[in-house]
C-alpha cells in the first residue's frame, strides 16, 4: 500500500491545480458580502503593546463611525501573529484565501509587513500598514499604503533641527535592525548636510539587556548630544542607564525619535525622562480639538489607557479604508481601493496628514517635543513643527 | 578601562547572586531547572510592587523580596519539584520550561507586559569618582551587597553545620541518608534559599537589567552559562564564572560592539569543549 | 603454543596509589581461568585495563600475540576480547532477540547498513538463534529485557558477549546478585560456553569458581599473590589467611 | 521442520515484525492524502503542520533514538530556511535541486557541530545546543547584507516545481509538494531506524556502555544520526522557505526549540509518528486556546508541559482510550 502512494500523488497535483483554478474563479462572487478587513497584529509576544494600542484604536474608530459604509457592512477579522513573520504571512494568506478579505491591515513590525507584501501583490489586496516604519516597505508592493510613519521621516527631521540648535558633534546609538539602521542613516545624512559632525555610530543588539558599555563609549567620545532610536519598550532602560551613568550631568543632550518616549509608557518611566527631546508625528498632548476628542474617547473606552502614536496610526488606517470604501461606493476591487487611497488627505488627531500619491506613503507634520510634567502627568510637549514632511528615502540613498 | 571593569564586576556579581542557587540545586539534586529566572523575576516584581505601589522603603523591600521568593520556591519545591528529581533531564527541562511559560503569562496577565522599574532612593542614583574612575553609586551598592552575600555563602557552605550536611548530601545522597542526614530537608531549605537569592538578585537587578515578563527567558542563558562554566561543585566556580561572564560581556560590547553578542557564547563553547564539567567541576559524577 | 591473553608487568597508578602492581597473567587458548581476591584487591582496575577503559601506566597486554595495550575499546572487541559486567549493562527496552541480533550484526560487519532491515540477513537470524538456544533464552526472546527475571538478565549479559564472537571472554562476577533459586541457570550457562573460547572469570562465589575454573590467580593489594590449580590454591595457607577465611564477607 | 528451523522461523518473523507496516500507518498516510482533496481551505495550515512535523521528526531522531537532549535544534531549521532562500535568490530556482543542496549544507553544519554534543553531560549538551542556536541567529542578524538581517529574507521566488507547477497563493501546490517530500523522507527515516545502524543508535540511548562493549563505536553513531537529523531539519526549513517565499530571524528563536520539544512530548518519541501527530495536535490545541484567550495561550502551553511531566504522558494520552474502554465496558 505504502509503495503505491508516491504514484498516486502526481495525479493529486494536477487535481490541486484544478481545485485552485476553481477557487480562483469563485473569488469575485464573494464580493457582495460584508466588507472584510483582515487585521493582523502582534497581540502576544514582545510587541504586544503595539497590537493592544492599534486594536483599541480600531475598535474606537468603528464605535465612533459605525460599521456601515456606502451600504456595506464592515467587518474586522482580528488575528494574532505574535510578532512572528512566517505566522503573519500564513495568517494573511488564510485571510485572503479563506475569508476573502478586501483589505489587509495592521503589521506591527517591519519584517511582518515585508513578509506579506508578495501576497498583497499576488492577490491584489490593499495592505494598510499601521505600524511598521522602515522606509522600504511601501516599495515592495503597489498595493501597500502606510498610515504610520517612516524612520527617515522623523530622524532626518531631528537631524536638521539638531544642527540648528548649536549641537555640532553627535554620537548615534540605534537598535541593530532595519528601522534602527534607517534611523541612523537618515539622521546622519540630514545632520551632516546641515553642517554637523557624527563622531560615532553605535548599534546595540536588539536582545541586549545592558546598555552600559555602549553608554560608556558615548561618555568617552564626549559629543554634544547622543541621538537614540530604540523600539518602544527599550527606551525606558536606555534612559535609566543614561541618567545612571551621569550623562545628563556631563551636558550631553539626549535626542531621539518618538519611539524612545512612547506616550503609553512615559509615566511609568518617570521623571528621568524630563527634558528628553524627540521628533515624532504624534503626542497625546497635541493641541487640537480632534486630538482632545480622540484621547478622551480612547481613555474612556480602555480603562484610562493613554493612546500612543500606534493608536493614532491604527485610527488613521481605518480612516483611509473607510474613505476608500465611500469613494468607490462600496464596489471597488483592490486596485480601485488603492487608487482612491493615493492622494487622500484628512485631519488626523496628530494634525493634517495625506497619502503621497506617488509613493503611497504618509505625509505628515513632524513635531519636535520635549518631555515635561503637565497636570501631574508626563507628556511629550510639542514646541516646533516641520510641516508636511515626506519620507525622504523613497527614490534616494542616504 | 577601569570603569568598564567596574561595570563588568557589578554585572557579574548580580549574575552570581541570581545564579548561585541554580548551581547548588543542580549539584545537589542533579536538577536542571530552567525556571530559575522565574524566581528572580518574582523577587523583582515583589520589590516593584512594594516600593512603587505601597511605598515601602527600598532597603526594607529587598529582604522582603528574598523572603517572598524563598517562600514561593519552598512551596513549589514541596508540591512540584519534589516529583521531578528522579525524572530524566529531558523531563526536567520540559517541566521547568512549562513553569517559565506559566510564570511569564501569569505576570503579563496580572501586571501587564510593559517594562517596570523600581523607584530608587536618590542617593543611589549618584555618580562619583574614585581615584579617577567614574563609579555609579548603585553599581557600587550592588557590588558591596553581592560581595557580602558571596562571602556569607562561602562561609555557610564551608563552616556551618548545615553547610557540611549540604556538602555531604551533594557528594553522595545515599551515604548522607545513611548518616542520618535529612536529605529532603536539606533539599527543601537549599532550594528555598536558592530561590530567595535569585529573588534578591532580581530585586537588585530590576533597575539595571530592566524587568518585564520575558525576564526568565532573556536571562536563562546567562544563568546556565554561569553554572555550566563554573561547574556545580561549591561557590567559587560560579562566582568566578559570573565575574568572567560579566566582564567579558561588558568589555566585549565596549571594545568590539560588532561582535559583542558572540563573545560570551563562543567563550562558553570553548570552555565547555576544553572542560566539559566546567572550570571548577569535578571530573565525573 | 601462543597465549590467548597475556599481560606482562602490567602497572597502573592513580597518583601515588598503585592499583595494579606488576601483574603478569597468561591464559592458554580454551582456558577456564579464574581471578579471585578480596575487595579492593584491584580486580576492577585490572578488567578496565584489559578492556581499554583505562590505559596502563606501564606493561603490555597482548591478545593472541597482538599487542593491544593502546587499542581502542571497539578495536579490542573486533579482535575478539569481550567482557560482561558485574552490574547488568543491557538494553532495557530491547528484547533478548533484538539485543543479540544487534551484536551478531556487528560481528558480521552488517551494523553499518542504514537501509537494510535488521534480520533481513539470514546469517543474523541463525547466529542469534544459536546464542539464544545455547543460553536457554528462546522462550523469552520477545519479552522486553527489563521485564525478565534477574537470572535471565544475567544469562543475557553473557549471551550478548558470546554473540560478539569472542576468542577471549572476561566474565565479571556473573553470579552477582542472582537469587539462590536461579543460580543453577547461571551454572548451566557457564557450562554452555563454547569450549574454544578462552574465559577469564572474576568471581566471589568460591563454589562457582572451584567448579568452573581449571586455573586460579589470586590478586591481593594490586599484585599477584599466586597462581595455580584449584587444588593448589585451596591448600595454600596464604590464600586461606588473606582470602578464604574471609570469603563470607568478600 | 526441526526445532531449530522452527526457532529460526520464529526469530526471523519476530525481527521482521518490528518493522512491518501496520494498518494504522496506512490509514495515517491515506488520511494525509485525503486531506489534500477534502480540506482545500486548510492547505496553508496543513503545510505548516507537516513542515513542523518533519522538523519534530528530525528532533526525534536525535532525542528519541540518539538520546541527545537538544535545545537548539532550531539552528538547523533556521539554517535550512536561509540556505534555501539564498539558493533560490542566487540562481538555484528549481525547488527540488534547492532542497537537495540545503540537505547537503545543513548536514555539513550538523556534522561540524555534532562534535560539540558528544562530550559532557546533559547540561553541557543543553548549553552547547542552545548556544549554537543563539549563535546562528546572531550570525543571520549580523550578516544583514546577505540575509536581510532583522527584516527577514525577502524576494525568494522559487521556480516551477518539476518545471510545471507554480506555487499558488492557495497553497495547493505547496501542500502537495510538502506532502510528497515529507512522505519520502518519512519512508527513508523509517527504513533507517529499522536498519542495523538504526538499532545501534537506539542501543546507544539505551546503554552506551554496553553498546561500546559489543564493539559499536558510540561517538561515530551519534555523529551520523546528528548529521542526518540536521539534514532533515534543514530540509524542513527549506520547505518552509520555498512554500512561504520568506525567511526571518524568528526561525532561530528559543521558543521554536521549546515548542518543538512539547510537540514531540505530545506525540511521543522513538516511533517517528510522534513528531507528525504531535505537530497536528499542537496546532489544534494552539488554535483552540488562542481562540479562547489569545493573549495568554502560553500559560496553557506551560500548564500542558508541567502536567505532561508530573502526570506522565501515558496517562494523559491514554485517557481518551481509558474513558472509551470504561464506557464500552459498561455498555
Amino acid at each position: 500500500m505504502i509503495r503505491m502512494l508516491p504514484r498516486l500523488i502526481p495525479r493529486g497535483l494536477s487535481a490541486a491545480v484544478l481545485c485552485g483554478a476553481l477557487l480562483a474563479v469563485s473569488l469575485p462572487a464573494a464580493a457582495q458580502e460584508a466588507f472584510k478587513i483582515g487585521l493582523i497584529l502582534p497581540l502576544t509576544g514582545p510587541s504586544q503593546s503595539t497590537g493592544k494600542q492599534i486594536n483599541a484604536a480600531v475598535k474606537l474608530f468603528m464605535s465612533v463611525n459605525g460599521d456601515m459604509v456606502a451600504g456595506r457592512k464592515v467587518e474586522v477579522i482580528l488575528r494574532d501573529d505574535a510578532g512572528v513573520a512566517d505566522t503573519t504571512r500564513r495568517v494573511a494568506q488564510e485571510l485572503v484565501v479563506k475569508d476573502h478579505v478586501a483589505v489587509l491591515a495592521g503589521f506591527g513590525l517591519t519584517p511582518l509587513a515585508l513578509s506579506v507584501a508578495p501576497i498583497a501583490t499576488q492577490a491584489k489586496v490593499p495592505m494598510v500598514v499601521m505600524a511598521a516604519a522602515t522606509s522600504v516597505i511601501t516599495e515592495k508592493s503597489p498595493f501597500i499604503v502606510r498610515t504610520s510613519q517612516t524612520l527617515p521621516q522623523v530622524s532626518s527631521t531631528m537631524g536638521t533641527w539638531a544642527a540648528g540648535q548649536n549641537i555640532r558633534k553627535v554620537v548615534t546609538l540605534v537598535a541593530d535592525y532595519g528601522p534602527g539602521l534607517d534611523a541612523e542613516a537618515w539622521f546622519n545624512k540630514a545632520f551632516k548636510a546641515a553642517g554637523g559632525e557624527v563622531l560615532d555610530s553605535l548599534r546595540v543588539p536588539l536582545a541586549n539587556p545592558d546598555f552600559a558599555p555602549f553608554l560608556q563609549r558615548v561618555v568617552d567620545t564626549r559629543p554634544d548630544a547622543v541621538f537614540v532610536f530604540t523600539p518602544s519598550g527599550f527606551g525606558a532602560v536606555f534612559i535609566k542607564q543614561f541618567i545612571e551613568r551621569g550623562l545628563d550631568k556631563t551636558g550631553i543632550k539626549l535626542i531621539g525619535t518618538g519611539d524612545v518616549t512612547d506616550d503609553d509608557q512615559l509615566n511609568d518611566m518617570g521623571d528621568v525622562t524630563l527634558g528628553v527631546v524627540t521628533a515624532g508625528p504624534y503626542s497625546a498632548s497635541h493641541a487640537s480639538p480632534e486630538n482632545k476628542a480622540f484621547v478622551s474617547a480612547f481613555k474612556a473606552a480602555n480603562a484610562g489607557m493613554r493612546p500612543n502614536f500606534m493608536a493614532v496610526f491604527g485610527y488613521d488606517g481605518m480612516q483611509v479604508i473607510y474613505d476608500a470604501i465611500k469613494k468607490t461606493g462600496g464596489k471597488g476591487d483592490g486596485a480601485a481601493l488603492v487608487a482612491v487611497m493615493q492622494g487622500a488627505a484628512w485631519e488626523s488627531p496628530r494634525g493634517p496628514v495625506a497619502i503621497d500619491p506617488a509613493t503611497r506613503d504618509i505625509v505628515q507634520d513632524v513635531y519636535i517635543r520635549k518631555v515635561a510634567r503637565v497636570g501631574g502627568e508626563l507628556f511629550n510637549e510639542e514646541f516646533a513643527t516641520m510641516k508636511q514632511v515626506r519620507d525622504p528615502a523613497h527614490g534616494a540613498t542616504p | 578601562m577601569l570603569t568598564n571593569l567596574f561595570d563588568g564586576v557589578a554585572y557579574g556579581m548580580l549574575l552570581f547572586v541570581m545564579a548561585c542557587g541554580l548551581s547548588v540545586t543542580l549539584g545537589l539534586m542533579n536538577l536542571i531547572n530552567l525556571a530559575h529566572g522565574a524566581f528572580a523575576m518574582a523577587g523583582g516584581y515583589v520589590t516593584v510592587i512594594l516600593v512603587n505601589r505601597l511605598g515601602v522603603p527600598f532597603f526594607a523591600a529587598l529582604p522582603l523580596a528574598f523572603v517572598a521568593s524563598a517562600l514561593i520556591g519552598l512551596a513549589l519545591e514541596r508540591t512540584l519539584y519534589v516529583h521531578v528529581y528522579r525524572k530524566s533531564h529531558l523531563e526536567q527541562v520540559l517541566f521547568s520550561i512549562g513553569l517559565v511559560f506559566m510564570a511569564m503569562s501569569g505576570v503579563t496577565y496580572t501586571l501587564g507586559s510593559q517594562q517596570v522599574f523600581v523607584h530608587l532612593p536618590a542617593f543611589l542614583s549618584q555618580r562619583f569618582d574614585v581615584f579617577g574612575v567614574s563609579v555609579g553609586a548603585y553599581r557600587l551598592f550592588i557590588i558591596v551587597v553581592c560581595g557580602v552575600l558571596a562571602a556569607a555563602l562561602q562561609f555557610a557552605v564551608a563552616r556551618t553545620r548545615f553547610g557540611s550536611r549540604l556538602r555531604a548530601a551533594v557528594d553522595d545522597p545515599v551515604v548522607a541518608r545513611g548518616l542520618g542526614i535529612n536529605v529532603n530537608l536539606v533539599f527543601a531549605v537549599t532550594f528555598a534559599v536558592g530561590s530567595g537569592l535569585a529573588g534578591l538578585g532580581g530585586a537588585l537587578g530590576a533597575e539595571l537589567l530592566g524587568l518585564d515578563p520575558s525576564f526568565p527567558v532573556k536571562f536563562m542563558v546567562y544563568f546556565l552559562i554561569v553554572v555550566a562554566v563554573g561547574g556545580s561543585a561549591g561557590m567559587t566556580g560560579p562566582l568566578v564564572a559570573a565575574l568572567l561572564l560579566g566582564v567579558a560581556d561588558v568589555s566585549g560590547k565596549y571594545y568590539l560592539p560588532q561582535f559583542g553578542a558572540f563573545i560570551i557564547y563562543v567563550l562558553m563553547i570553548v570552555v565547555l569543549l576544553w572542560r566539559p564539567q566546567g572550570l571548577f567541576g569535578r571530573a565525573a559524577r | 603454543m601462543r597465549a590467548a591473553l597475556e599481560t606482562r608487568h602490567l602497572v597502573r597508578r592513580f597518583g601515588g596509589l598503585v592499583a595494579t602492581n606488576d601483574v603478569s597473567i597468561t591464559l592458554a587458548p580454551g582456558a577456564r581461568h579464574a581471578l579471585i581476591g578480596p575487595n579492593g584487591a584491584g580486580k576492577t582496575t585490572l578488567i578496565n585495563l584489559l578492556t581499554g577503559v583505562l590505559t596502563p601506566s606501564s606493561g603490555t597486554i597482548s591478545l593472541h600475540g597482538v599487542d593491544i595495550s593502546a587499542a581502542s575499546r571497539s578495536r579490542r572487541v573486533a579482535l575478539g576480547l569481550v567482557r560482561t559486567f558485574q552490574i547488568n549493562q543491557l538494553f532495557p527496552g530491547f528484547t533478548p532477540l533484538q539485543t543479540v541480533g544487534l551484536a551478531v550484526s556487528r560481528r558480521l560487519g552488517l551494523d553499518r547498513h542504514m537501509f537494510r532491515r535488521i534480520g533481513s540477513d539470514r546469517r543474523v537470524v541463525e547466529g542469534s538463534v544459536d546464542v539464544l538456544e545455547r543460553f536457554d533464552l528462546m522462550s523469552v526472546m520477545n519479552r522486553p529485557t527489563a521485564s525478565l527475571p534477574y537470572g535471565k538478565q544475567r544469562l543475557l549479559e553473557i549471551a550478548v558477549a558470546i554473540a560478539c564472537g569472542p576468542r577471549v571472554l572476561l566474565l565479571d562476577e556473573p553470579a552477582a546478585g542472582v537469587p539462590e533459586g536461579e543460580r543453577g541457570e547461571i551454572m548451566d550457562g557457564l557450562a554452555a560456553l563454547p569450549a574454544d573460547v578462552t574465559v577469564l572469570l572474576i568471581e566471589h562465589d568460591m563454589d562457582l569458581v572451584f567448579r568452573f575454573a581449571d586455573r586460579i590467580s589470586v590478586l591481593v593489594a594490586g599484585g599477584l599473590l599466586l597462581e595455580g590449580s584449584p587444588a593448589e590454591v585451596a591448600e595454600d595457607p596464604r590464600v586461606r589467611a588473606v582470602y578464604l577465611g574471609d570469603a563470607g564477607h568478600g | 521442520m526441526s526445532a531449530r528451523e522452527q526457532n529460526i522461523a520464529a526469530a526471523s518473523q519476530a525481527l521482521a515484525e518490528t518493522s512491518r507496516v501496520k494498518p494504522a500507518e496506512i490509514v495515517f498516510w491515506l488520511a494525509a492524502l485525503a486531506s489534500f482533496f477534502l480540506l482545500p481551505e486548510q492547505h496553508l495550515l496543513l503545510s505548516e503542520v507537516l513542515i513542523t512535523g518533519l522538523f519534530a521528526l528530525s528532533l526525534d531522531l536525535v532525542l528519541g533514538y540518539g538520546g541527545i537532549v537538544s535545545l537548539g535544534h532550531a539552528a538547523f531549521f533556521g539554517f535550512g530556511c536561509y540556505a534555501a532562500g539564498l539558493a533560490t535568490k542566487h540562481g538555484v530556482t528549481d525547488p527540488l535541486l534547492g532542497l537537495a543542496l540545503v540537505a547537503v549544507l545543513t548536514g555539513a553544519l550538523g556534522f561540524a557541530t555534532s562534535f560539540l554534543v558528544l562530550r559532557g553531560s546533559d547540561l553541557t549538551r543543553i548549553m552547547v545546543t542552545l548556544s549554537v542556536g543563539v549563535l546562528m541567529g546572531e550570525l543571520a542578524n549580523r550578516m544583514a547584507w546577505l540575509t536581510g538581517g532583522a527584516d527577514g529574507l525577502q524576494g525568494v521566488a522559487p521556480g516551477l516545481l518539476l518545471g510545471r507547477f507554480e506555487f499558488d497563493i492557495f497553497g495547493q501546490v505547496a501542500y502537495a509538494y510538502t506532502l510528497c517530500v515529507a512522505f519520502v523522507l518519512f519512508v527513508l527515516a523509517r527504513r533507517f531506524v529499522h536498519s542495523p545502524f538504526g538499532w545501534s543508535v537506539r542501543a546507544v540511548k539505551e546503554n552506551a556502555l554496553r553498546t561500546s562493549a559489543i564493539g559499536i563505536p558510540v561517538n561515530r553513531r551519534l555523529v551520523v544520526v546528528y548529521t542526518l537529523a540536521a539534514a532533515y531539519a534543514g530540509i524542513a526549513g527549506g520547505l518552509l522557505t520555498q512554500t512561504t517565499q520568506f525567511a526571518s530571524l524568528d526561525l532561530f528563536s528559543f521558543h521554536r526549540s521549546a515548542d518543538l520539544l512539547l510537540i514531540l512530548i505530545i506525540g511521543g518519541t522513538g516511533y517517528l509518528y510522534g513528531g507528525l501527530i504531535g505537530a497536528l495536535v499542537f496546532k489544534l490545541i494552539q488554535d483552540a486556546i488562542a481562540n479562547v484567550t489569545p493573549q495568554y495561550w502560553e500559560f496553557w502551553i506551560g500548564l500542558l508541559l508541567v502536567s505532561f511531566v508530573l502526570i506522565g504522558r501515558e496517562r494523559i494520552v491514554g485517557l481518551p482510550g481509558l474513558v472509551w474502554r470504561r464506557l464500552r465496558g459498561r455498555a
